[in-house]
């Protein structure tokens, strides 16, 4: 079944993405299969192990599951400072 | 809110002023700023890019942190967003406690914190015009128009 | 000359301003303020007293020393005498350096030092109008109208 | 032979004298024998191993020879910051 979330992207990945935010239909079962689907249609460069991922605005694991309406970050190695 | 995302410039003054209370006898302060060169290369400029709702959550958390283990009377972190130009102010963080050691480690602390885990991004500007996604470098790809991952800021 | 003694407010602020440079990514200051309360006695305001030849000549040495010590671009340090009331500033240290790294290690050396080693003297005023020498009591006499060696601006 | 010299008090010392500064005339050969000659006129109540010596604003030792001319303080200990 098809799952509808929202992906916000920053720094690199919105570069490479070419936009800020989109809404994907997917069937990935959890925040790291959505990142391998993603990552192959758009030609990420970053590895998973190298990023962290946030849903629904908090840090969550690769192992979460994907739920309909939720919104999902995945975030690129931090540089603040 | 003592956590902040600012795109204007960072009165940091202010912050330390903030934190006057007469049971802290020592005040220490962090400045990062826009330094003209990385890993080797000329820095013309910065951005940083943050994910506001989960950076200031963040940051809000390493603030409590620091306040538990140290026991301050008071800490702030801003932490600017948009363009900088070099020698400008890119984060102050500003601690007051009873005594200077809780105040330097505190201090330290959130520093470090706020580097390893607040989702904030920092792209360089190079002076051969290059520009890249600090620390996104990956043997696939560079990380924006150059190469390596390069530091700036403290 | 970078150590100063002052009898005038100090302006933190101009101190770490005065310290930008494009090889500085970092700048640590401490600031130590005058306590409301001193080994378990409210105080009520400070005096500081200072041999003002020897004690420029020795802090200069300090911020000497941590400039050699930890590689860093620039290191001033402000101290007050005469008469403070609570919460103002007693000492204001900054360093810049290239890196956090440095910037905390000489911020803390020089106010480690300064505080060990620069003849500046402090008398506490209490609230129960006695007032103290910090540090100079003896078993044969009190430091001047209390008991106790007490601690206070950090 | 006696010495001519110059005595600065601070702090404590400065309170317990009743003055700044004055000019001794002294047989002290060292600076140890000239603090123990004031503090026993003058009933200072701190020990020379609480403090440490000056000679010409700079540091010295108990040891240093006292001479004519010389400019001393005794340096109770130090509390700035």
């Amino acid at each position: 079944m098809k799952k509808n979330v929202r992906v916000r992207y920053f720094a690199i990945l919105r570069e490479q993405r070419g936009l800020d935010e989109e809404r994907v239909a997917t069937e990935a079962a959890t925040a790291g299969e959505l990142y391998e689907e993603l990552r192959k249609r758009h030609r990420f460069t970053l590895p998973a192990d190298r990023l962290r991922v946030a849903i629904n605005d908090d840090f969550g694991s690769w192992a979460t599951a994907v739920r309909d309406g939720d919104a999902l970050v995945f975030l690129p190695p931090v540089a603040g400072g | 809110m003592d956590f902040k995302l600012t795109d204007k410039p960072i009165d940091g003054a202010a912050l330390m002023a903030g934190l006057r209370d007469t049971r802290a006898g020592a005040c220490v302060a962090f400045e990062g700023r826009v330094r003209g060169e990385s890993g080797g290369r000329a820095v013309t400029a910065l951005d940083y890019e943050a994910y506001a709702p989960l950076a200031e959550k963040e940051g809000e958390r390493i603030l409590s942190e620091a306040r538990e283990k140290f026991g301050v009377t008071g800490a702030v972190c801003a932490h600017r967003t948009g363009s900088l130009a070099l020698g400008e102010t890119a984060v102050w963080v500003a601690v007051a406690a009873g005594h200077r050691d809780a105040a330097f480690k505190a201090c330290r602390y959130i520093i470090d914190e706020t580097k390893a885990r607040v989702p904030i991004w920092k792209r360089e500007h190079y002076a051969d015009g290059a520009t890249e996604w600090v620390s996104c470098a990956t043997r696939a790809g560079t990380a924006g128009g150059g190469a390596g991952g390069g530091k700036n800021a403290g």
